[in-house]
């Protein structure tokens, strides 16, 4: 098997080109894409965690388990969101979004 | 570490995961960055299944990829007018590269064992250094998952937290969604 | 398999990847070759069901018709439109087929042919088969037509929704039998096959099944009358004979899983001693659900958009969650069995769960369809006012079959009472 | 905690909770579906009816040691600290003592009877009634009244009875005016809601100073408790103004009685309550509402007593009042019980009637007897009052089908009064305001016309239904029977005599009384109680022989049926049109076919005619099984003969069933009233009183009604009274005018000219207006101080600030993504310094 730091390695890496979509990109979409990156990431953790410290107690699965859950709500809301800027304002670019400047 | 088929499979499946991952964050298509979230999340099955977790594995490609990522590319379609973008990254997207950089390199020092020497530090000290050491499941992970969900000591309280979390996205999402009709 | 590689020298891992390699393909190879068959049954079934007699030149019964046709696709150009967005484009069927293709990795053809015994089968048959809605997306999308796009919305709505019903009455005979796994479940059907204990579930499983493949009657997708058959609109030559196959083979894999799943897939007499007997059986079984499944598509006109999505909020998904709730109290509710006896004692035995089950589903499907009936009722009650409010403002209107009644009525009474 | 909620300790939580819950059930969901909902109220009371009977049986009957006995206090019940007050606990708890097990053999079962024929009574009205379109809202209220009533029986403590009697006000409220959008209705309901309110307050009064004395309203703690309820009683520890505790506490209590049981001075509200339908009137005149009233101070009776004992002559305050007030209200209801001409109306009066004969006898001491007397007349009057109600059903049915006929100009035809009521001014404006100063004028209503029957509640209109609705009948005879007392078969004649026999102590037992004063109480309870009996026997013989005897009076009572088949005809009606119409020739061999086909159209249309009479009747029956043979588990063991039915031997012996189960809830046994009087020749006078004043009151009834009046003729109680006495009697003896008078009109006048016009408008206004005046001057002349001097100096601060806000605004650019770079660069800035340092 291949060590843990590997797996550890993966995740934040892919944690870091989640974090990156999110501070780059322009289109919310898009966003929100680079979001299910960084749950994605830590899932991997959660489980990598899970198997190589203590597989005997299944936290390490259920938690991955809420975070889908969590995802799942994150998407519809997140969707339903951007559809509703869309509607309003014609645009789903984070930068136009901004009346809550003043 | 010798390179049994599990590692090959491991590092294909963190391949698929990491370009997957940075075509996401790259791709100019915004449809074409969804299809490649759908890899990356993929690889994330496969890495899965390699950490004997099948259950998330199966639940992963169910929800995630057959659920979640349809969603998005569902809401992609509907804003389909945006679709000729030329400028995919906003202006500060150096900063953000050079800040996620470093947070990488942190993150390195941190979990691996190189950084030992240069922090003068062991941080990583209470991990596992050599894979074969891990103990291995001897139990079926399905019937455990649901014990765990469904149990007093277990997460009970949690599991049905996130249940109302989920019900109460979705009438959140139906709500902001929604045409305003005319009253 | 893996023991003929080990002998000829391979290294124990590189042999157990080749030899499941080989089992893959040969396994993939025979499932793939399946729809040359079940397009010929179905050209011949669905013929005689609208009183031709189907394809009758090509060898005995027409039944290597579908050669000349492979060959025919073989040899059609593949277009490739202008505008299309290639990537997607070109990669949507092969998803397809082998979204499909992968189903058959957990079906347990006999008690020791089975592809993998995951113990998550019956989760992972759900999980890739939502993998079409991907390559139905994609076709929809990268195609760059109104047509395609329209019919990608539906398969979304469509198919994210049906998937709903499809997993909970999935879950019912998990519930009963206590594992994922596909080999478990056909062991458990030992006795009594599940249909037996919850016809219901059954049912609904085979109907949001139906949806899921977008058969008649829930072919909204391709649609030929209205959206000129939708995704598939661009495609041309193979690959459009690879959605084609996708469709037949995962139509028949779907009986092939009813069947393992309600059916007790290889269970009958001596199955257990004799393996191929097994596999006779599992294809009888399935192509009995089959053929149910193909009269079922040759007598249902198709539904309508918002009629497809209230059938299933409205009907599948609250009969299922109730079947699941249900099943689920009865089966904790009764004392495990004592299963040890010969097979007549265990039929014996099993007997009082089977037919409380059986009970207590019946009862659903005849309090849901009263429900239904009622709902409808109301809904032709309402529907023939509308009509006859229209009627009553004399526009000219193509009245329904009641309101052609009515009509009559108006006119024959002159001094009732 | 290990909770066995079948547990007899436990089950009394569980009785209030189905009618509560079907109460929730209905107002939130089902709001829509009628049957539904009658059906989940009307089981949710058989639930409460199939826990609460058990429990009877088991403490009654299989229990041996039950109840207050040998000093110790053995009941079924359990309690939970409800409120933790610092120095002591507050418990919430049910208890089932003897008293309650009474209560929960006949509340269930009334209500249940009332639920089912609510059911058929709320049914026969056509569909756009406001009976229909309120029909599942009724039953959400019936069942709120049930859960409280139940709640009320239960509790063991005052402050949960005090609960469960404001909720059943709340009721009485909301179903008294169930039908508001008469006038009339609705304003019954704030008479009825207002006057128990007064009482309410009283009550409230009490029970604070009893908590404040004893630091509980446990009914453990205090009326079992020998030491609390000697320390009330004794005016030199507790009390004021030479009244101990208890005196003042009892005489609250039983102000709240009389509120609610509809005694003497506020008795009021009852008949006008009758504006409910009418199993509303059933439910508050027989099972719940007045029946709580009277429980309440059944209850507290060894508080009432304490530091007296009436049956030495010593009466307490409490008792007096009760003993005085129950007196005039027994003869008072009973004699204007007899002017009555609306069949609810001499009901009610009897219901007040009968109410004062416990609340008396409660005065002398008599214990079991008043809640002997409670059971049964629950029992009869539930009875009577749905008699009433089938009553008026069929002659609504009949005027339904004159009006179908065509005959409408054989519908007496009346206006509803609305215009002139008790409550004064009469004007409401358009959106429902209070009239403006210039529109109000102090009128005194010239005359109330209260005489004003509805058409078909009259019995001037009635006679001869007996052969139109048998059922009815009888079973209204053996109700009216048992109002009446008739002997021997029929219940109250039991708890009459009983009550009786307890007022004759100070002749059968004279020996109790001597060298303890006059027992003038006994005496006066005695001679009204005897009167109003006769009276009561009067006016049932009355109200039975017009409304069932003889001929019809009017058209309405020759068509009155239960049995109305108007939907049922046009359904079919509208059948045959169509199928004439599309198959003419096929149509009769259909009809035939279908005649003798069961199908489920048939059957429908077949239960649609006859269920309603069914679920009517059928609970009718039930009852009048009650209210003939309820009375023999309460028979006087020396009773001759049929005293068998008591264990005994025919002359002597056996026991009063319900006089073992009843007074164990007391510390001090009550007496027992002797069967005859003292000495060598025992002459039974209780039974002989009884018996005279039923003969008597009846024989009266007969000879003056037995030839049924004509229609139109004048009522022959008329010419003995007087024209203008029996005005007079029709107008409540206008006590209502007299509140009205003295009450109302003063209170108006002062509401709205003194505390609205004088001190509201003209003072305070003037006041603040003045006030306001003087400010906005005073603001101006600062204004320009600040314009000038202040703003100078302010101006400056803030441009500088805005040019500063001006350049540092760069910073927030609403752009989301580059405050998450900030902060994210300032998280990684911490990281990297940590890691550095550590």
């Amino acid at each position: 098997m291949v060590p843990l730091w590997m797996y550890l390695v993966v995740s934040a890496a892919l944690f870091c080109i989640g974090a990156f979509g999110v501070l780059a990109r322009r289109n919310a979409i898009a966003i929100l894409l680079s979001i299910e990156l960084m749950l994605n990431a830590a899932n991997i953790n959660l489980v990598a965690f899970w198997r190589y410290m203590n597989p005997t107690v299944i936290n390490g699965q259920v938690f991955a388990a809420f975070v889908f859950a969590v995802a799942a709500a994150e998407a519809a809301v997140g969707v339903a969101l951007i559809l509703s800027i869309y509607r309003n304002r014609q645009t789903v670019m984070v930068e136009d979004v901004n009346i809550l400047k003043w | 570490m010798e390179l049994t088929w599990q590692a090959i499979a491991f590092f294909i499946f963190s391949a698929l995961t990491l370009g997957g991952g940075f075509a996401v964050v790259t791709q100019r298509n915004i449809f074409h960055a969804a299809l490649f979230l759908m890899l990356s999340l993929f690889g994330t099955a496969g890495l899965f299944v390699l950490l004997i977790a099948p259950f998330l594995a199966a639940v992963q490609v169910l929800v995630y990829i057959g659920a979640i990522a349809i969603l998005v590319l569902f809401a992609i379609m509907l804003t389909r007018r945006l679709m000729g973008l030329t400028i995919s990254l906003n202006q500060q997207w150096p900063a953000a590269a050079l800040a996620m950089l470093v947070l990488f390199g942190v993150l390195l020092l941190v979990l691996t064992p190189v950084g030992d020497d240069i922090l003068g530090q062991n941080w990583s000290a209470n991990l596992p250094t050599d894979g074969d050491t891990a103990p291995e499941v001897t139990y079926i992970t399905v019937r455990e998952i649901g014990v765990a969900f469904s149990t007093q000591n277990g997460f009970v309280l949690p599991f049905e937290i996130v249940s109302l979390l989920l019900t109460s996205a979705l009438i959140g999402a139906i709500v902001v969604a929604r045409e305003d009709e005319a009253i | 398999m893996v023991g003929i590689f080990e002998d000829l020298g391979f290294e124990a891992g590189l042999a157990a990847v080749l030899g499941n390699l080989v089992g893959v393909v040969v396994l993939a190879t025979v499932f793939l070759l399946l729809p040359i068959f079940t397009i010929w049954v179905e050209r011949k079934v669905a013929a005689r069901f609208q009183n031709r007699i189907g394809p009758n030149r090509v060898g005995p019964y027409g039944i290597l018709q579908s050669f000349p046709d492979v060959v025919k696709l073989l040899g059609k150009e593949l277009i490739l439109p202008r505008n299309v967005d290639k990537i997607p484009y070109l990669l949507s069927p092969i998803i397809m087929v082998a979204a499909v293709v992968l189903i058959v990795a957990v079906i347990p053809l006999a008690p020791t042919i089975i592809g993998t015994d995951l113990s998550i089968g019956a989760l992972y048959f759900v999980s890739v088969g939502s993998l079409t809605t991907i390559a139905i997306v994609m076709a929809g999308w990268g195609s760059n037509n109104k047509y395609a796009l329209l019919g990608a919305f539906r398969t979304v709505a469509q198919l994210i929704s049906y998937e709903i019903p499809l997993v909970f009455s999935l879950l019912i005979p998990i519930l009963l039998v206590g594992s994922l796994s596909m080999q478990t479940i056909v062991e458990f059907q030992d006795t009594y096959w599940i249909i037996f204990y919850v016809p219901t579930a059954a049912v609904i499983f085979l109907v949001s099944n139906i949806a899921e493949i977008g058969r008649a009657p829930f072919d909204l997708i391709e649609a030929e009358s209205e959206l000129i058959a939708g995704y598939m609109i661009e495609y041309s030559g193979m690959a459009f004979a690879m959605f084609y196959l996708a469709e037949f083979l995962h139509a028949f894999l779907v009986a092939v899983i009813f069947s393992v799943l309600f059916l007790g897939g290889w269970q009958g007499p001596l199955a257990q001693d004799v393996p191929v007997l097994g596999i006779a059986y599992l294809t009888i079984k399935s192509f009995i659900v089959y053929f149910a499944m193909l009269w079922v598509r040759m007598t249902l006109p198709r539904f309508r958009i918002d009629h497809l999505m209230a059938f299933n909020w409205k009907f599948l998904v609250p009969v299922s969650i109730v079947h699941v709730l249900v099943t689920a109290g009865i089966w904790s509710a009764l004392p495990e069995p004592d299963l040890s006896g010969g097979w007549f004692a265990r039929l014996g035995e099993e007997f009082p769960r089977m037919a409380l089950n059986l009970v207590a589903s019946v009862v659903i499907a005849v309090v849901s369809l009263r429900l239904l009936r009622q709902y409808a009722e109301q809904e032709r009650q309402r529907l023939s006012e509308v009509t006859a409010m229209v009627e009553h403002k004399q526009y000219p209107l193509a009245t329904t079959g009641q309101g052609a009644q009515s009509n009559v009525i108006v006119v024959g009474t002159g001094s009732g009472d | 905690m290990d909770i066995n909620w079948l547990d007899a300790n436990y089950l009394p939580w569980l009785i209030p909770v189905p009618p509560l819950f079907s109460f929730l059930l209905i107002i939130l969901v089902l709001g829509r579906y009628k049957i539904l909902s009658a059906v989940v109220a009307t089981s949710s009371v058989f639930l409460s009816f199939l826990m609460a009977w058990p429990l009877f049986f088991k403490a009654a009957l299989f229990t041996e040691d039950f109840g207050f006995r040998d000093g110790v206090y053995r009941v079924f019940g359990s309690h939970i600290t409800w409120m933790d007050l610092g120095y002591q606990q507050f418990k919430m708890g049910v208890t089932v003592d003897p008293l309650t097990t009474t209560l929960l053999f006949m509340v269930p079962l009334a209500m249940l009877m009332i639920f089912i024929y609510s059911i058929g009574y709320m049914r026969a009205y056509p569909e756009n009634d406001p009976h229909q379109i309120r029909f599942s809202r009724f039953f959400a209220y019936l069942s709120l009244f049930a859960g409280a009533m139940l709640t009320l029986v239960v509790a063991d403590n005052l402050l949960l009875l005090f609960m469960g009697w404001e909720v059943m006000g709340l009721c009485s409220y909301l179903l008294i005016g169930f039908l508001f959008e008469k006038k009339s209705a609705y304003q019954a309901a704030v008479k009825a809601f207002m006057t128990t309110r007064i009482a309410d307050v009283f009550f409230l009064v009490g029970i604070g100073y009893l908590f404040a004395e004893t630091g509980s309203l446990s009914y453990r703690d205090i009326l079992y408790n020998e030491a609390v309820l000697e320390r009330l009683g004794n005016s030199d520890l507790t009390g004021f103004l030479g009244l101990s505790a208890a005196a003042i506490i009892g005489t609250l209590i039983v102000i709240g009685t009389i509120g609610k049981a509809a005694q003497f001075p506020l008795h009021v509200w009852l008949p006008d309550a009758m504006e409910g339908p009418t199993p509303v009137s059933a439910m508050i005149h027989a099972a719940a509402m007045v029946s709580a009233g009277v429980y309440l101070v059944i209850r507290f009776f060894p508080l009432l007593e304490a530091g007296g004992n009436p049956h030495h002559a010593e009466y307490t305050l409490p008792l007096i009042v009760m003993g005085v007030l129950g007196s005039v209200t027994a003869l008072g209801g009973g004699f204007l019980g007899i002017a009555q001409n609306d069949i609810k109306r001499v009901l009610a009066y009897s219901t007040i009637s009968q109410l004062g004969f416990m609340v008396a006898a409660l005065g002398i001491g008599a214990y079991v007897a008043a809640a002997f007397h409670l059971i049964t007349h629950a029992f009869f009057k539930a009875l009577l009052f749905m008699c009433s109600g089938a009553v008026i059903h069929a002659m609504e049915h009949g005027e339904h089908h004159l009006h179908e006929m065509g005959h409408d100009d054989a519908i007496p035809h009346r206006v509803q009064p609305g215009e002139a009521t008790p409550y004064g001014t009469d004007y409401i404006g358009p959106h429902g305001e209070a009239p403006n100063d210039l529109e109000w004028q102090p009128t005194v209503p010239a005359g109330i016309d209260l005489s004003f029957v509805a058409v078909p509640n009259d019995m001037r209109l009635m006679g001869g239904l007996f052969n139109r609705i048998p059922v009815t009948a009888l079973t209204m005879l053996a109700g009216s029977l048992s109002l009446a007392g008739f002997p021997i078969l029929s219940a109250g004649f039991w708890s009459k005599d009983e009550i009786l026999a307890d007022a004759l102590l100070f002749i059968t037992e004279p020996s109790a009384f001597e060298g303890h004063g006059a027992p003038w109480l006994h005496i006066l309870v005695f001679f009204s109680l005897f009167f109003a009996a006769m009276m009561t026997a009067f006016y049932t013989t009355r109200m039975w022989i017009m409304t069932f005897a003889g001929t019809p009076r009017s058209e309405i009572a020759k068509y009155a049926t239960l049995k109305h088949e108007h939907h049922h005809h046009e359904h079919e009606h509208d059948h045959h049109h169509d199928a004439h119409a599309v198959v003419p020739h096929d149509a009769h061999e259909h009809e035939a076919e279908e005649e003798n086909r069961f199908s489920w159209e048939r059957f429908k249309a077949w239960w649609s005619v006859y269920s309603n009479s069914a679920l009517m009747q059928g609970p009718l029956v039930v009852l009048a099984f009650f209210a003939i043979f309820a009375g023999f588990v309460g028979m006087h063991p020396n009773f001759p003969i049929l005293n068998i039915l008591t264990g005994g031997n025919g002359a002597s012996g056996g026991t009063n069933y319900f006089y073992n189960l009843v007074s164990d809830t007391l510390i001090h046994l009550p007496p027992k009233p002797p069967f005859a009087t003292e000495g060598s020749i025992k002459i039974p006078l209780p039974l002989l009183s009884s018996l005279t004043a039923f003969f008597v009151g009846a024989g009266l009834g007969y000879m003056v009604y037995g030839v049924p009046i004509e229609a139109g003729e004048k009522d022959r109680s008329e010419a003995f009274f007087g024209s203008q006495l029996w005005t007079a009697m029709q107008n409540r003896l206008y006590i209502d005018t007299f509140y009205l008078r003295t009450f109302y009109v003063p209170f108006e006048w002062f509401a709205r000219k003194i505390s609205y016009q004088a001190i509201d408008k003209e003072t305070i206004d003037e006041f603040l207006h003045t006030v306001a005046d003087t400010m906005v001057s005073i603001g101006e002349a600062l204004k320009m101080l600040n314009r000038v001097v202040i703003d100078g100096v302010g101006d400056g601060i803030p441009s500088l600030i805005a040019s500063a806000g001006r350049y540092f605004r760069n910073i927030q650019s609403g752009s989301i993504q580059q405050y998450l770079l900030f902060s994210s660069g300032i998280l990684l800035l911490i990281v990297v310094g940590f890691l550095l340092i550590v």
